[in-house]
């Protein structure tokens, strides 16, 4: 009789270390790994994998609205102050909260922007490192979409291409 | 009970569950999405063009500018004292130990900012420390610095402190009275690598 | 995340100061196991006393499977954790070398410390002896340099090699220590010496 | 103690130095920084000019200023707490009645001389090698471990005069 309850003591306590370290991994729920290394997105980077054509979706959201989400990062203010029109609201400081991560599941085209492009390529490459490969950047971002899509102005400096120089850096320095 | 038949019990269970666990490699350097997401909301690893100025007239030797730019841009024009690391070969083996270090800042910089922004959010999430971004790159520092304009409300007196600063930087630059263009260099010295901390163990 | 020190860059004093405090539970329990008796350690090659089976496979056990858990749990990152480097002729020509040491000396370097710390006269001179050895072994270093380079496999893993999942190797390892302790027990019994276990 | 018990101690003293320190137990390395401190202070052209020395004196170091010789410090006050704790404090000369004192000292000074050189060309002893070693699953553990528990069996009946 005493060897049968020194058995089930045992067994509760080796039941006890399981749950434990089963509830101890279930906690850990919130870390989300990153599956694509570093070097493999700089690559998708330098063969033009970061960007999308605001002429491109300006065809596609007159067309047909349903191929593509067009995900606006800012804050709700500058979301209802000045946005693409058809573009949801997606806060980048809560992109990985449970609600806002589903919208990247499917597998729908996404064209992420802010004012600026850099900030939506920042957020570019962690939704790419996290496994998403259906993102791209609005080129130009919300500025160059202002200025030259809604606007037409064709005087303008807005510019395309972030990446090209504006001036030429030795001249100026060097004067005429 | 036998003290042996408990620890076999317990041993024996304990590894029957370790056996079924799935391996897993872990890497403390490494961050996941959230802790990069926070890096990004905060964004401390921005530099504004005022700083950059700063950093260069001060010959700030804690710094290190690296210019991601293609090798013929660089060639062209590059920032004083700048190496040049493109886009394209930065997380290669010549390259890594540049920018995974302990001993310098780093201030990654292109003409438009993004991809510079990229890879630091890349070398960041890699675990690499110290590494910095000039916000929005060449163009905006040219905009903002080289080509001041007086502030719009002339009593705000912290803007026109900064405008004023701006007009010396310009000086400076362009006059080449105390600096030199692009032909003066920082002395390359390589910088230690720092390999994967690993640690000394055995009895050796 | 672990490993604590190397992961967070903690400075060099506080790492002196947890060796220490390492040492100190490392010298308790080798202590309290009875490591420090030659006579206790050298029984188990007779089969009257088996302590050095059971505590050190038990102990290699603890650690092996704590560090399966930490990992699986993501505490620790085990590529930094040391893995002792591989050297095939030079680690079975030390190792027969500390064979003969050990079965005529009755000590091993960690259990003579701790032996000398409760006055054992016996393990200061092994001590010595060590010192000697080293020394030997350093001026002698050129005679042994290519060996002791020779044939350098990494560090390499057990795992690794028989293409198995740690927790598996490690499940493999308990079962046979089991086994080694069941069979220890057996020869404790038939081969027991009351005299000697009332000496140690 | 109950050695099973004792075991699990020192197997949560080893993994607990993996999760601090990255790093095993260790004792031989502690002996060699010795060596190499007495070496350098006799002669420091000949620790720089040897191959072997010169890997574990960097600078102005102190080669006793090491985690492996802080670690052996602590093993020696561990044990004389525990030895403390439990009465086993005496002077003694622990043998078999079959051999005389003096005779047992020179197979410690021989045993320890072997351990000593062996622990060198094997990269670590008992507790370094074959331990620690054994609890990350490295080859080298293994094959250390086997290499001296393997040797002493075969040779323990030419030394059983010295303990039974």
């Amino acid at each position: 009789m005493k060897n049968r309850k020194n058995l089930v003591i045992l067994g509760s306590l080796v039941i006890v270390i399981a749950v434990a370290l089963i509830g101890v991994s279930l906690k850990q729920k919130n870390q989300t790994s990153i599956v694509v290394p570093a070097e493999k997105v700089r690559q998708m980077i330098s063969n033009g994998n970061l960007y999308y054509d605001p002429e491109d979706l300006q065809k596609s959201l007159t067309k047909n609205g349903n191929e593509i989400d067009l995900i606006d990062l800012r804050s709700p203010d500058q979301f209802l102050d000045n946005a693409i029109t058809g573009a949801i609201n997606i806060p980048f400081q809560r992109i990985l909260e449970d609600e806002y991560r589903s919208y990247f599941t499917d597998n729908k085209l996404k064209v992420i922007y802010t004012d600026q492009e850099s900030k939506a390529a920042e957020v570019w490459t962690l939704l790419t490192q996290m496994g998403y490969q259906n993102v791209y950047v609005l080129k130009g971002g919300l500025d160059y979409w202002k200025a030259k899509i809604e606007h037409q102005d064709i005087f303008g400096n807005a510019s395309l291409d972030n990446e090209k120089a504006r001036f030429d850096f030795k001249k100026e320095l060097e004067g005429e | 009970m036998k003290s042996r038949v408990i620890l076999a019990i317990i041993l024996v269970s304990l590894s029957a569950i370790a056996a079924i666990l799935p391996q897993k490699k872990n890497s403390a350097l490494q961050l996941n999405a959230e802790e990069l997401l926070q890096e990004i909301k905060l964004g401390t690893y921005n530099i504004g063009p005022d700083q950059l100025t700063e950093i260069i007239v001060n010959k700030d030797p804690s710094y290190m500018l690296i210019d991601l730019r293609p090798a013929s841009e660089y060639e062209k024009f590059s920032l004083p004292g700048a190496i040049n690391i493109p886009f394209d070969s930065l997380f290669t083996e010549n390259w890594i130990m540049y920018i995974d270090q302990d001993l310098r800042k780093n201030i990654f910089f292109t003409n438009g900012g993004t991809l510079s922004s990229t890879a630091l959010v890349l070398s960041r999430q890699k675990g690499f420390k110290n590494n910095f971004v000039l916000a929005g790159g060449l163009n905006r520092w040219f905009e903002t610095v080289l080509n001041a304009k007086p502030p719009a409300n002339s009593v705000d007196t912290e803007a026109l402190k900064i405008y004023q600063r701006r007009l010396a930087a310009q000086q400076y630059f362009k006059g080449g009275e105390a600096l030199p263009k692009n032909d003066v260099q920082i002395d390359l010295k390589p910088i230690p690598v720092r390999k994967k901390k690993m640690v000394q163990g055995g009895c050796s | 995340m672990g490993p604590i020190i190397p992961v967070h860059g903690i400075s060099e004093e506080w790492n002196l100061l947890i060796a220490f405090l390492i040492g100190l539970g490392f010298g308790f329990s080798l202590e309290q196991a009875g490591f420090s008796s030659s006579r206790k350690l050298a029984g188990m090659f007779y089969g009257y006393d088996i302590t050095v089976l059971k505590v050190f496979f038990t102990a290699a056990i603890t650690a092996m499977l704590g560090l399966i858990f930490l990992n699986y749990l993501g505490w620790i990152d085990m590529s930094i954790v040391y893995v002792n480097q591989y050297y095939i002729q030079s680690a079975i020509v030390g190792g027969v070398i500390m064979g003969v040491g050990f079965i005529a000396g009755g000590f091993c370097p960690g259990t003579s410390v701790c032996a000398a710390a409760i006055g054992k006269i016996d393990a200061m001179f092994f001590i010595g002896g060590s010192l000697i050895g080293i020394l030997l072994f350093g001026e002698t270093y050129s005679l042994w340099e290519e060996l002791y380079n020779k044939n350098f496999l990494g560090s390499l893993k057990l795992s690794s090699v028989l293409n198995m999942k740690d927790g598996v190797l490690a499940l493999i390892i308990v079962l046979m220590a089991m086994v080694m302790f069941w069979i220890g027990e057996r020869a404790e019994k038939k081969f027991g010496r009351e005299d000697i276990m009332k000496e140690v | 103690m109950n050695p099973y018990l004792a075991g699990v101690l020192l197997g949560l003293v080893l993994l607990a130095s993996f999760y601090l320190t990255g790093r095993g137990l260790g004792a031989s390395g502690a002996m060699k920084s010795v060596v190499v401190y007495g070496m350098d202070k006799v002669s420091e052209a000949h620790v720089e000019s040897s191959h072997f020395y010169s890997k574990y004196v960097t600078g102005e170091e102190n080669p006793l200023k090491s985690w492996l010789v802080l670690e052996v410090f602590g093993v020696l006050i561990g044990g004389f707490i525990s030895g403390a704790i439990s009465g086993r404090l005496t002077w003694k000369i622990e043998r078999s009645p079959k051999i005389t004192s003096g005779k047992r000292l020179i197979f410690a000074v021989l045993g320890g001389a072997l351990f000593g050189f062996g622990s060198q060309l094997g990269r670590g002893c008992t507790s370094g090698a074959a331990l620690s070693g054994m609890a990350v699953l490295s080859v080298a553990g293994f094959v250390t471990m086997m290499a001296i528990f393997g040797t002493a069996f075969a040779l323990a009946y030419f030394f059983r005069k010295n303990w039974i």
